[in-house]
């Protein structure tokens, strides 16, 4: 096991006194698990509330600022958090505009916000929820617990708190949310598992000159494993699976897209790029202009070595929230 | 007829057996889940017992109730809001009664798998804890202990499934050949309470 | 080998291409190998010139832009630039008030920007040049290639970005960014080697369980190995190695610090800010004020998990270059 | 007398010899080094024979010299300037003209390795490409077999030596026990040199 950890039960209560230390613009709260902006109940902006099991950081502790989440509440390692988290979060950022809960689409993360929003719907809070669903490898959805929420969230963290940060209300921050999530599509690629704390050892045996095709963000292996191929390669499976479904949305077929090539925790930066040629020129070949583009390791699975891509059909409206500033610990632009 | 402590026996003995298996759970979380089952259940069931010795709730309803609660504040997860429903549903069925007969426990225990059947929209044969639940309760007509073995029987039938729910289910055809952490634990859960109503000594 | 690329000769050539795709604001000359900031040659600033071997993303390249780096020059993986890069980024920056070089103390990189500085001053330009060595793990600096440029190159390359932003002269911008250095002291750890894509296998062997203390970020192993230990005591002989070697630096030991808490490439962010955690609190139990903290893969080692603390003593006017806006591809803030 | 096109042979004999032995260079780089020495000859020694094979110059000094300035130009690390100037010194010393003498070969060669001394600022016993380099040059004298022999020996003798300069010296201590990569390498220079004088048919 090589991690950098005092013990597997305090991984994450570790990383949230570092966060804390870090980032004193932020509300850490390292006992009750929730990462609240200081100033979430200031400018009677609606509330923005995420959360989920830690393992994909910086989601969503990293985007929590000015411009995207009032509040996260990080859960144990893969892990949804208890509806008690959201309860509280959604208390500390509630101005009087409402909150709305930013769930990824996972049974654990579904039950336990839902339960949040009742009890907090019971201490009179208004609550709107938007389910994240992009993950285009999760097929025949009515046979599963249905598509994951990957990649997308960033999209729909970045835009929904663009609006609220202007002021939009509760309904219009939840209709945009939710426009950008049906908007988004993934595809992810492991190169190798990942190892969580608690088990110490991978999640699946990927023998080396393998890889998974059309992975989750929790250590699960894919749909199917295939030799080892060229970046290239992996790239036209991705983007090729992500605009197949992505044709289903109707519309103009080469409408700009929002690009994020993302990182599962430890693939470098430099083969993300490379990656990323590759991305874009295919991209490119199929006539689908690119507007914006991300490269990094935002919405990761521990130490997984691959990557994800996540588009996202964006109009004038989606590319002005998008640009408008954000102030998080893992993204920022603007003013 | 059983009182509060033969509840407070029943979740201090669930609470020694998943420390006790949890790794065995979290092992089979790995290839088709997170990894993560067994030391869910272990944070839980923790609390579940640091609770029943903090508070000496007096009536069986009140006990499962407590942990139920306990269960949904501090697992998380799918297990944490199924498992607290079980035995929140259960608890309130149960009502304020300082003795429950058998009967009435096995009535409470069907309305809680009901609820978690409700909850989580699976049904038998989804490879879910719904496969040792549902017979489990079921053989509790005949006995504590044929429930606990039908349990375990349906835990073991989840081998060949392919997963409709959780996790599992984006495997798609790959997570047949593996049993379900979560019927697993169901057994096990089952499990205790046959040991807390007929001692092996 | 797990990695996402074409070929191992073509790595350092698509990430260039990735890089272009993804940041238009950037003049990436993918066949040359120099990243340039757009505007490097308007404004009459001092041009700031660094650059190395690739495999240490986002450094440099991913610090080219305003307030930061002018141009970039990346070399094959762990292999420094040649000359011609180092030649030409200067004249492409060169607004008519000189170029300083950023170099990392390593044989290599100073051997080839050496040369190149000849070369440029042969075409008529000014140049200057900063040596970055802050590695404490190397000790007897007399028998050795001396220390190593490791993470104050971030630190460097921020704070004398900044002065040149604000239009110092090149003299003044090369004594800052010696002050800067003689500052600065690092530590590394690794957890794991790295894998190079011209090797396929891991540069030396560690076994689970173990660790190497005093690692630079080329994959070569430390000064010593030991049994895996918790990151509390990691960050006690981390940070006690950096302090001990400051005190060297004189001044008040209660002077406020930078702190930069980086990940090797394959530690999740997770882990470092757990990591981070331990290093605040033995700052705060030994009286050494933080005034910043960056956490997270700044100087990275391939896909080598592990981790780096690097300390500055920081003046107020080094703390006030620091928050300087910022605007490059991997480090932002302010404006 | 050699004239340019026994310059030329010669660098395309090492050209051959670092492609076959581009691997081994690269494993002796890695428990000392970055792993890149074998891959960075390889692509500076493919980027000569490209040079050579593009211009064709007159003069066995400018043979060298063009090898020098390719190696400058596309190798980059270490090895890169310390090869490059090698070669544009060794070029330089042998001046125009068109024929040179094994004597004049060897004044320059002693010129070249003094450079490398110069530049790097590594003596022998420091563990680099000096220890190869330097009884190599010193053995010329003897016979170009005698001179790739010496280096050979020089290579082999680095094992034992605890580094002093380049990356290997970070390791101290842990340094002893290993072959230098870049005496390996100047090993195989000095026997291309030897191949091409006395070809081994
Ligand atoms: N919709 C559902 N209905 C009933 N049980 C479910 C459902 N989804 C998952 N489960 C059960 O939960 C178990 C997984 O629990 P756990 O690993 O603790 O949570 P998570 O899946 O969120 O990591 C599965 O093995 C399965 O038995
Ligand atoms: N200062 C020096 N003087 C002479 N030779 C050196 C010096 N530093 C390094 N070398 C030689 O260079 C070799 C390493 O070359 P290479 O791996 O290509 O470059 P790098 O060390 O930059 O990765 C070493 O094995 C050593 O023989
Ligand atoms: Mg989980
Ligand atoms: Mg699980
Ligand atoms: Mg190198
Ligand atoms: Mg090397």
């Amino acid at each position: 096991m090589r991690m950098l950890i005092n013990s597997p039960e305090t991984v994450v209560a570790d990383a949230l006194r570092g966060l804390a230390a870090a980032h004193p613009e932020l509300d850490v709260d390292v006992d009750r698990r929730i990462v609240v902006r200081r100033d979430a109940r200031d400018g009677g902006r609606v509330g923005l509330v995420s959360g989920g099991g830690s393992g994909h950081e910086p989601l969503h502790a990293g985007f929590v600022g000015p411009g995207m989440l009032s509040a996260a509440c990080p859960g144990e390692v893969f892990t949804s958090p208890v509806p008690d988290q959201m309860q509280r979060a959604a208390t500390a950022v509630n101005g009087g505009q409402g909150v709305l809960f930013i769930v990824k689409n996972y049974t654990g993360d579904v039950l336990n916000f839902d339960m949040a929003a009742e009890l907090a719907e019971e201490d009179g809070l208004r609550v709107e929820k938007v389910l994240v669903n992009d993950d285009v490898a999760v097929t025949d959805s009515l046979y599963t617990a249905g598509r994951r929420g990957t990649g997308a969230t960033l999209f729909v963290e970045k835009i929904a708190g663009a609006a609220a940060e202007e002021g939009a209300p509760l309904d219009r921050v939840a209709t945009l949310a939710r426009r950008v999530n049906a908007s988004s599509r993934s595809f992810g690629v492991a190169l190798s598992a990942c190892t969580t704390p608690a088990k110490g050892s991978p999640t699946f045996d990927l023998p080396d000159g393998e890889l998974e095709l059309g992975i989750g963000i929790h250590g699960e292996p894919g749909r199917e494993r295939r030799p080892m191929m060229p970046s290239r390669e992996i790239a036209e499976i991705a983007v090729g699976a992500v605009l197949e479904d992505m044709a289903q949305l109707g519309g103009p077929a080469d409408g700009p897209v929002l690009v994020l090539v993302n990182g599962m925790g430890a693939t470098p930066l430099l083969e993300l790029y490379g990656f990323h040629a590759e991305v874009a020129l295919i991209l490119g070949e199929r006539g689908v202009p690119v507007a914006r583009t991300l490269v990094g390791n935002y919405v990761t699975s521990l130490d997984m070595a691959g990557c994800s891509v996540t588009l996202c059909r964006a109009d004038e409206e989606l590319l002005r929230l998008w640009d408008a500033p954000v102030q998080t610990a893992a993204l920022r632009w603007g003013r | 007829m059983r009182d509060a402590d033969f509840f407070r026996r029943w979740m201090m003995a669930a609470a020694a057996v998943v420390e006790r298996e949890a790794d065995r759970l979290t092992e089979l979380d790995s290839p088709i889940g997170d990894a993560d089952h067994g030391s869910n259940l272990r944070r839980g069931f923790t609390a579940v017992r640091a609770a029943l010795e903090a508070e000496t709730p007096a009536a069986p309803g009140a006990v499962l109730q407590l942990a139920g609660r306990t269960l949904i504040s501090t697992v998380g997860g799918a297990s944490g809001p199924l498992y607290g429903t079980l035995l929140r549903r259960t608890g309130k069925e149960l009502g304020e009664a300082t003795e429950v007969s058998d009967g009435e426990l096995r009535a409470a225990l069907y309305a809680g798998v009901g609820a978690v059947a409700q909850l989580g929209g699976a049904a038998p044969g989804d490879k879910t804890m719904l496969d040792a639940l549902v017979p489990g309760v079921a053989a509790l007509s005949t006995s504590y202990r044929a429930a606990a073995d039908a349990a375990e029987n349906g835990a073991e039938a989840t081998v060949p499934m392919q997963a409709r729910k959780g996790r599992a289910s984006y495997l798609g055809e790959r997570s047949i050949g593996h049993q379900d952490p979560g019927a697993t634990s169901s057994a096990l859960l089952l499990g205790a309470l046959a040991d807390t109503a007929d001692p092996v000594s």
